[in-house]
């Protein structure tokens, strides 16, 4: 293994996914076959984590060429970004096993862990090519979740997504071609690598523009932004609890870190002309959803908004250009993504037992099940940013950030702090407290297995809440690094 | 090397196709027996073709013999493997169909090698007219092949219109082929060149037109607009293992000699036709998709979709004449193109061997709980004519778009990359239906063998597609043959033809 | 009169003649006819042109041209035949079962 | 200078929140466990926080010198520096004294007054978190920690004001106070981020603010001071942002007395003192800060005319007394002005821990004319009350007078006489009402004799020792012209706040007017109610008992519009527009494809035309190229 | 005099074809590509192609043609079998319109070739002779293939005409 430890963390779910596939085993055997190699990757992350010098270089890099014709090589690495995620991703799979551990098929836990190597390759490959082969890849388990667990109009929902979605990457495709045919053009060598890439100076301001829509498409889709929303709504409404999980908590994460991996580098000056729109829209994302959220019957459905409203807000930070802003979205993007995850998991338990997901019919959990109750409210408090929690750390940074950006989006920006407060408290009221006879009393409370499963997140709400420093000195450098080499130079370039 | 190497795939060919022929006098052997020696000479033609393999070169064999007609080089040795081998595995595919269908005699497979035979020598041919032999040796033996079974009035109908369009498009290649003997007084593609390289523009009007004329053929054999109409009727009544014949490896025989043609013997002309072809790639795309889009049977569906992919090769075409590069694509693609298309009709047939009704879309629900293997298979094939990463399609398609926008042709490849999006739509559909649907009744009795070649075949099929896409991006401490091998191999085919 | 240009304009008015022949008579022979006069025409302007350049290789690839016009017409007329036997008719217009169907 | 104390002070209680709710959870989901460990858990880490300031207390008045103390840097991002860092200057140990003396006291009299109650363990539990966030916000070093307390004092509130959550309409008060605070906490956030950057990115922490004050312009100042503010009327229930306050009645009584009494709804008035350094330099913000205190004030003490709900009343009084409060510090008398909170702490608790004690003699009954009807003899509880009653009123020597008169003062020597004209009538009305509400609840007949009840140890006890607090608590800031030093105003010398320079005279004329209101206020409200028929009693109606309808007015600005715009945005902007487009292009799309089928007639002479007319085309082409060259 | 059986072999021939053309009965249609191909024969003649003239009239008009005029005797086809042909005028008249610009461009650039002599040459040109010797040396191949193409072309035609069912039986 050795250095090749991260190529071990991304193949590894594949592998035993695929081994599990071909041979006839039992559904239990294979769930505890998934979750172990979960556990083992979490381990090789932790090792990985620890192993990790927080500066500004790539480490734990692998290269090795793919396609020599194309200079399309196998390049893997991590940086204090990919890091954070990576470890965020690498804690929350395996604890979501355990809040899903029962009444899935064998299919169920196969495409999880095919999900998983999607994500962590897009997450670790440097090389736009991989990258784009790993985006890709990462949907197709999601389509086959969605369309074969899902509820609902779920067929047409999963073609829905996956059609959108991919319309978003091919024009990414697109653009990526276009860089590298332009990378031929003046060097003479065929490269895909986006350190390389970054070199391209012939291109012409209309290029530039053109090529950043092609890749904003693609991620603003992902995220999702403003206008190309209306994908989540259905989906998160029909998808089975696992698919909403995945997407909501970690693959529109993948769009935010994709903005900071390539987008950044690639097309700095484009990136900081047009900044102040895409923080305004991230804005008007944020309270737009915001609103849009309050009068949601179903509680998935109104998730998914809250979550495209917290995007939009971690949005508006990324394209904030100063480190407040960026390193507050990425706080946010591990925050929301323990938050929301957590939330949307606990709604599966409840609609597991309950068989109800419409707000106005729930009601009365409380009573029975204070603690599904307590986890609850400890997450949806982290998730409307309380002191103490991560989620306020996160958006202190970014209205700091967005503040420092521009004076009266940072005034609008701190409107984050009632947006999500209103819609969630009053929909904790509704669905979780009050007395409510009938289908409440079927809700049963957390099992021991599942409070151990959430366990490490509230702990890690409030750790990161309390003491954020650490795990922000992660990733700084990195940020430091983007803005002041990268940005600035690309700027002047 | 001896000069009868090179010949030798050829005729090996030839005398396979008559030995079947006097085999298939005899009622005694049966289906299974022409399966097996159609079998050995195709992997006896395969092994001596595969011999040279790897290096550049081009010959002119017993040249005061066969005159120059005929011209053997690392291209035409490759578009031979791959033809011998597109054949190879859509006989084995197709054993289970032909096995099961009563109207397939001995003869159909001597007509399969003899349009075979024709094929190769497209590839190799080295004149117009030898070239327009070989190409009605080998659609005279597809227009029988599509009309085996007469007792079926789809198909007497389908080798109708095959048959009067192919002959009309004919006599406009040998319109074609006249004027420009008329203008050079020669027909061989190597004088021809020379006269062309010779002369300057204002002479050439002539030599212009029959081009033209040569190139709508080219068009009507690919299917391109505005020649695309017949595609879907033919394919549709065809027995749907000649469909997969027609589809995958006639395609790329077509693509052998007129590639050759416009390589070797025109490329100083080639942006001459830049505005026609751009209009075509056009239509084409959009018309392939809106077939695609609304079509009923899955055969026609994959037949309109083989309209869209006939874009993207075009779309490759077009860019030759500003970079050689594209060239390469094109034999890539037609290679992904093979191997996926024979591995998608291939499997249709397969499934619809026993029973007779899996046509619609509607017929395939629920065939993931009934036969999950086949499933699977399918959606390999379907995610690589969709152009899904870790497939072979993806790659074909990154070549050929790369190609393309690095000629300047980005709009176009925007274009194509659209028409990719919508693709996802009828390709998914499909998967959608056999994944997400509960298992119609009326297959439920029936009861099924995969335990024989054709699976194996396709499962082959479907490995060396997903190889030919991850390559050793997985294994990349393992040193096994990457996608590099083939590209490789693709150059020096293509350099091959400017040797002399 | 007797002009390169005469035979050419000959030969183009037939193998016009025999273009239109194909898309405008309904009746499959006619068709079928139609196609033989294409190459027919053809061939007329291959010896033409072989007299034009007094170059003997037009004279033998029309009689390829005759050999190929003969096995069409083999294959042809058993289609013809097919035909007629499976509708009893010899009309193009009623053989459109593959026609795309519309839901 | 450095201790280890002052963390502890927060430690504490926290360890007892954390304990309560462990033990909590254990106890619902496992096995039940006795109320006495709760309740002493829950009295005895207030009682360690008390000790523990009162340490520091001592230690600082021997040596006079702050303490600080640096637990780790919370964040350190390009001149955002914030330390996990407590400062124990005289304001904070001022404030955190009375805040861990009465929390403990009322903690004490919680165990009475939960008895029996299925959530005890979690009403602890909450509680403790509730000091514990409370002294965070007093303790804290720069803007950022205090608003983790100023956060979590508002979430506690919100745990508590919606804790029996069964009936929505608590769990609605519970909302309505967090929403309303945020409205604050945004102003307060705003304040500080506009701070930080008018600064410089000079550092957050209250001291190197002090230093650097001088960098930023007036105009942002002023913007920071206006938005800081802002946060304060969320938290002090100020106008316009008070209206959760009356609402937050919903909640058990202790909560009432420990929110609105002693300490969370003064976090306001604090943090005004904290910043005094800004507020300061930008008068007329203070004037500002001064007029929406006196209009709250007298608001308030309008409105509270009219209440029949005990609890409303008092809150009402509240909010007024914290009006008061505002004029001081807004007049920059900061010092009077914690010294009011001070005061107010003590009898304010007193009242609402006498109100709970009657309401739960009475089985959970607030009206208080219901209340009067069957009236229960309590001696201790009566005593008290009348004590707090006067205290309140403002009568020498009682507490209230010295802190209000103060006040009053201030406002006449800033020549605000319109300030000082509310003030003076606000006391009147304050003596009125608190009258009324006493003669109503215990004196004014209601027929039949009224029995004996006892009232719990643990509930007579806390009643007591504030009772003391509310009679004498005046004198710690005895004024100069009864020959008092001004205690508290020499500690609190670090606000620099402004000191009384009035003649003798003229504040002996000032305090008779003040003494003389409160007097007339009390005889109106014995003329009117000390014989008052129970059988009529008042109802809240008209304008003022409707509160002047500002809920409706605000349910109809805010709540209604909102809901509308939500629906809106969802089942037209989304659904109709954006989604509907790209589904209407697709499916348009696939309909046009659908059209084409005519291309496929299945005809061969017609695909041999559309051949012949493809080529033809392109022999057009080809015509204008070769022939037209 | 060559000029005068130019015109007069080239009108045979494009009668013949028109007649092919518009005659709605195929024995009549197969008698007016009779004459075209006959004339064409001739005119094969006057370019002084002898060999072709022969081939032209033996493997045309005798095989061919004969071959044509069986079928249709085979299939004995009655008037009520020949499909009604309302808008053939107007079909014609678009295959005119869409033929032109071919027509139009082809002849303008022949136009423009340089004139050469197509009188009748006497010797060495076009005679048995002279093709057989091109024809088994430089066209062999062609030749073979087409051979090849000609056994395809007959197992096809049995492949598709012979009766199945008859097969099938035994």
């Amino acid at each position: 293994m050795g250095t090749d430890i991260l190529s071990f963390i991304i193949f590894l779910p594949a592998f035993v996914a695929f081994v599990l596939m071909i041979s006839t085993t039992k559904v239990e055997d294979v769930r505890n076959i998934a979750f172990i190699t979960t556990i083992i990757i979490l381990v090789l992350v932790l090792k990985t984590y620890l192993g990790y010098e927080p500066n500004s270089e790539m480490q734990f890099v692998t290269n090795v060429p793919w396609i020599l014709n194309y200079g399309i090589n196998y390049y893997i690495g991590v940086d204090g970004f990919s890091l954070t995620i990576l470890m965020m991703i690498a804690i929350l799979i395996p604890t979501s096993y355990l809040l899903l551990w029962d009444g899935r098929t064998k299919g169920y836990w196969i495409n999880m862990l095919m999900v998983q190597t999607g994500v962590t390759g897009a997450l670790l490959s440097l090389d736009i090519i991989l990258f784009y082969f790993f985006w890709e890849v990462m949907l197709l388990p999601v389509f086959l979740m969605i369309g074969n667990f899902g509820t609902g109009n779920k067929i047409f929902t999963t073609i829905k997504v996956t059609v959108y979605t991919m319309f978003g990457s091919l024009m990414m495709f697109v653009a990526i071609l276009y860089l590298g045919v332009a990378h031929f053009e003046e060097f003479g060598t065929w490269s895909f690598q986006y350190s390389d890439l970054t070199q391209i100076t012939i291109f012409s301001y209309q290029e530039k523009f053109w090529l950043f829509l092609g890749f904003l498409t693609a991620f603003a889709i992902k995220i999702p932004l403003f206008p190309f929303h209306t994908w989540i709504m259905d989906t998160y409404k029909n998808a089975p609890t696992g698919a909403v999980f995945l997407l909501s908590s970690i693959m529109a994460k993948l769009g935010i870190y994709a903005v900071v991996r390539f987008m950044i580098p690639l097309f700095p000056d484009i990136y900081i002309q047009f900044s102040s729109w895409f923080v305004f829209i991230g804005l008007f994302g944020l309270i737009y959803f915001g609103i849009a959220a309050l009068m949601q019957d179903d509680i998935k459905r109104m998730f998914a908004y809250s979550s495209a409203s917290h995007l939009s807000f971690i949005a508006a930070g990324i394209f904030s250009l100063n480190e407040y802003g960026i390193i507050g979205a990425l706080y946010l993007v591990i925050a929301h993504a323990i938050a929301t995850g957590a939330l949307f998991l606990l709604i599966g338990v409840l609609y597991d037992q309950t068989g109800i997901k419409t707000i106005k019919d729930l009601g009365g959990i409380a009573k029975q099940a204070p603690i599904f109750t307590f986890i609850f409210a400890i997450m949806l408090f982290a998730n409307i940013g309380l002191p103490g929690t991560n989620g306020f750390v996160a958006e202190l940074l970014i209205i700091f950030g967005v503040f420092e950006f521009n004076q009266v989006m940072g005034y609008i920006a701190a409107i984050t702090v009632l947006v999500s407060a209103s819609f969630m408290l009053w929909m904790f009221q509704r669905a979780i407290l009050q007395k409510k006879e009938g289908p409440a009393l079927k809700m049963r409370d957390l099992k021991v297995k599942e409070i151990l499963g959430l366990a490490p997140w509230v702990i890690l709400v409030f750790l990161m809440g309390v003491y954020p420093e650490p795990f922000i000195d992660k990733f700084e450098p990195s940020v430091a690094h983007y803005l002041t080499d990268i940005l600035k130079l690309g700027a002047a370039k | 090397m001896m000069e009868i190497i090179n010949i030798l795939p050829v005729l090996i060919v030839l005398i396979g196709a008559v030995c079947l022929m006097f085999l298939s006098m005899y009622d005694r052997y049966s289906i299974k027996n022409h399966i097996v020696v159609s079998c050995l000479f195709l992997l006896l033609a395969l092994a001596f073709s595969i011999y040279p393999a790897g290096e550049s070169f081009s010959l002119l064999p017993y040249s005061e013999h066969l005159y120059d007609l005929l011209i053997f080089d690392t291209y035409a040795n490759f578009f031979n493997m791959a033809l011998i081998t597109g054949t190879l595995l859509v006989i084995l595919i197709g054993e289970h169909y032909a096995q099961e269908r009563s109207f397939i005699k001995g003869e159909f497979f001597s007509i399969l090698m003899f349009s075979l035979f024709g094929m190769m020598l497209l590839a190799n041919a080295n004149e117009l007219v030898t070239a327009f032999i070989a190409l009605e040796i080998a659609s005279f033996a597809v227009y029988i092949l599509v009309g085996f079974n007469t007792e079926n009035d789809k198909r007497v109908e389908a080798i109708f219109k095959y048959l009067v369009l192919g002959a009309f498009v004919g006599a406009f290649y040998l319109l074609g082929v006249v004027l420009i003997f008329g203008a050079t007084g020669t027909t061989h593609l190597g004088e021809l060149s020379n006269y062309i390289t010779s002369h300057e523009n204002s002479e050439l009007t002539l030599v212009y037109i029959g081009i033209t004329l040569i190139l709508f053929t080219f068009i009507f054999k690919i299917a391109a607009f505005p020649f695309q109409s017949w595609v879907l009727d033919v394919y549709r009544g065809a027995p749907i293992l000649v469909t997969a014949f027609m589809a995958s490896v006639f395609k790329v025989a077509i693509f052998s000699f007129f590639l050759r043609a416009f390589l070797q013997s025109f490329p100083s002309m080639q942006n001459f036709w830049d505005p026609i072809l751009t209009i075509l790639i056009l239509f084409t795309l959009t018309l392939g998709t809106w077939l695609a889009l609304t079509q009923q049977i899955v055969k026609r569906m994959l037949a309109a979709s083989s309209i869209v992919h006939t874009g993207y090769l075009l779309l490759a075409f077009i860019a030759v004449g500003e970079n050689i590069q594209s060239a390469y694509s094109i034999l890539f693609y037609l290679l992904s193109y093979l191997l996926t298309s024979i591995g998608a009709f291939g499997l249709v047939s397969h499934i619809i061997a026993q029973t007779q009704v899996r046509v619609t879309y509607d017929d395939f629900k629920g065939l993931a709980q009934e036969r999950p293997f086949l499933a699977a298979m399918m959606t390999i094939f379907l995610f690589s004519l969709a152009g899904i990463p870790s497939t072979i399609g993806f790659i074909a398609k990154l070549y050929v778009f790369t190609e393309a926008i690095s000629a300047g042709y980005i709009y176009l490849a925007i274009y194509a990359i659209l028409a990719t999006a919508v693709s996802i739509y009828y390709y998914f559909k499909l998967i959608a239906m056999m994944y997400f649907y509960p298992k119609n009744k009326q297959f439920e009795e029936e009861s099924f063998d995969d335990s024989r070649i054709s699976t194996y075949a396709i499962a082959l099929v479907a490995i060396l597609i997903v190889w030919g896409g991850i390559g050793t991006a997985i294994l990349f401490f393992i040193p096994i043959p990457s996608i590099d091998g083939i590209f490789d191999l693709v150059k020096i085919s293509v350099d091959s033809l400017f040797i002399r | 009169m007797t002009s390169l240009l005469g035979y050419a304009t000959v030969s183009m008015i037939l193998f016009s003649i025999g273009a239109i022949g194909v898309i405008s008579r309904r009746n499959i022979f006619v068709i079928y006819m139609s196609i033989e006069l294409m190459l027919n025409a053809i061939n007329l302007f291959l010896v033409t042109f072989a007299r034009y350049h007094l170059n003997m290789d037009g004279h033998v690839i029309s009689m390829i041209v005759v050999a190929i016009a003969a096995a069409e017409a083999a294959i042809f007329l058993s289609v013809i035949i097919l035909l007629f036997r499976s509708k009893g008719k010899l009309d193009t217009d009623i053989f459109t079962e593959l026609k795309q169907e519309v839901e | 200078m450095h201790t280890p104390y002052l963390v502890l002070i927060i430690l504490a209680p926290l360890l007892g929140a954390l304990l309560n709710g462990g033990l909590y959870l254990y106890h619902i989901k496992r096995k039940a466990i006795p109320e006495i460990i709760f309740a002493l858990i829950g009295t005895i880490t207030p009682f360690i926080a008390f000790i523990f300031t009162l340490l520091l207390f001592f230690e600082l008045k021997d040596t006079g010198t702050t303490f600080h103390q640096t637990l780790f840097t919370w964040l350190n991002i390009n001149g955002l520096n914030i330390e996990m860092k407590f400062l124990g200057d005289k304001l904070a140990i001022f404030m955190a004294m009375f805040v861990t003396f009465v929390g403990w006291l009322i903690h004490i009299y919680a165990v009475g007054y939960m008895k029996k109650d299925e959530g005890f363990g979690k009403f602890f539990a909450y509680f403790n978190l509730f000091l514990a966030s409370m002294l965070i916000l007093v303790l804290a070093d720069n803007p950022i920690i205090m608003f983790i307390g100023w956060e979590g004092v508002g979430v506690c509130s919100y745990l508590l004001i919606s804790f029996y959550y069964t009936e929505s309409q608590n769990v609605m008060a519970g909302n309505k106070a967090f929403i309303v605070n945020r409205v604050g906490d945004l102003g307060f956030i705003l304040g500080v981020v506009t701070l930080f950057f008018a600064l410089g990115k000079t550092g957050l922490d209250f001291t190197s603010m002090q230093e650097n004050i001088g960098v930023a312009t007036t105009g942002t100042l002023a913007l920071a001071g206006v938005l800081l503010f802002i946060g304060a009327m969320g938290k002090s229930a100020q106008v316009p942002l008070y209206v959760w306050l009356p609402d937050a009645m919903a909640g058990p009584t202790p909560i009432s007395a420990l929110i609105h009494a002693a300490t969370m709804v003064t976090a306001g008035v604090y943090m005004v003192a904290r910043f005094h350094f800004l507020y300061t330099g930008i008068e007329e913000i203070g004037l500002f800060i001064a007029y929406i205190g006196a209009i709250s004030a007298l608001f308030a003490a309008i409105i509270a005319t009219r209440q029949t709900d005990i609890k409303k009343i008092l809150a009402y009084s509240t909010m007024s007394q914290l009006g008061y409060m505002f004029i001081a510090v807004g007049l920059g008398f900061y010092s009077s002005g914690l010294f009011h909170v001070f005061t107010h702490a003590f009898f304010k608790a007193m009242l609402f821990m006498g109100a709970g004690a009657v309401i739960l003699a009475l089985h959970h009954e607030q009206n208080i004319f219901k209340m009067a009807k069957h009236r229960v003899y309590q001696p201790i509880v009566k005593a008290t009350f009348l004590i707090g009653v006067i205290a309140i009123a403002g009568i020498p020597p009682f507490s209230g007078f010295f802190s209000k008169d103060a006040i009053l003062a201030a406002a006449f020597q800033k020549e605000e006489f319109l300030l000082y004209g509310i003030g003076i009538f606000t006391a009147f009305l304050t003596a009125f009402y608190m009258f009324r509400l006493y003669f109503i609840v215990f004196v004014a007949p209601n027929g039949h004799d009224v029995h004996y009840a006892s009232t719990d140890k643990t509930i007579s006890f806390p009643l007591l020792v504030l009772a003391i607090g509310a009679i004498f608590a005046g004198f710690l800031n005895f004024p100069a012209v009864f020959a008092g030093e001004h205690q508290v105003d020499t500690w609190l010398a670090q606000l620099q706040s402004a000191t009384l320079t009035l003649s003798h005279s003229t504040e002996y004329i000032l305090m008779a007017a003040s003494v003389a209101v409160a007097a007339l206020g009390i005889l109106v409200a014995y003329i009117k109610y000390a014989k008052f028929n129970l059988e009529v009693p008042e109802t809240e109606e008209g304008i003022i008992g409707n509160k002047f309808y500002i809920d409706e007015l605000y349910h109809l600005l805010f709540v209604k519009s909102l809901k509308k715009i939500s629906t809106f945005f969802d089942k037209v902007v989304d659904e109709k527009i954006v989604d509907g487009m790209v589904m209407t292009v697709s499916r348009e799309f696939v309909d046009f494809g659908k059209k084409l089928a005519f291309l496929q007639n299945g005809n061969v002479r017609f695909y041999a035309l559309y051949m012949l007319i493809g080529m033809s085309c392109a022999f057009l082409y080809l015509y204008t190229t070769l022939i037209g060259q | 005099m060559i000029d005068v059986l130019f015109v007069a072999l080239a009108f045979f021939a494009i009668t013949g074809a028109t007649s092919m053309l518009l005659y709605k009965s195929p024995i009549y249609a197969a008698l007016g590509l009779l004459i075209c191909v006959i004339s064409i024969g001739g005119l094969f003649a006057l370019l002084s192609a002898s060999f072709m003239f022969m081939v032209q009239i033996i493997v045309y008009a005798g095989a061919i043609m004969t071959l044509l005029l069986f079928i249709l005797m085979y299939l004995n086809i009655d008037e009520e079998d020949l499909p009604e042909e309302p808008n053939r005028n107007f079909l014609i008249g678009v295959g005119i319109a869409v033929m032109l610009p071919i027509n139009a461009l082809i002849l303008d650039t022949i136009a423009k070739m340089p004139q050469a002599d197509m009188s009748v040459v006497e010797e060495g040109f076009g005679g048995v002779k002279e093709i057989g010797v091109l024809l088994y040396n430089d066209w062999i191949i062609p030749l073979e293939l087409i051979s090849i193409l000609i056994l395809i072309a007959v197992i096809g035609s049995v492949v598709l005409a012979k009766k199945r069912k008859a097969k099938e039986l035994n």
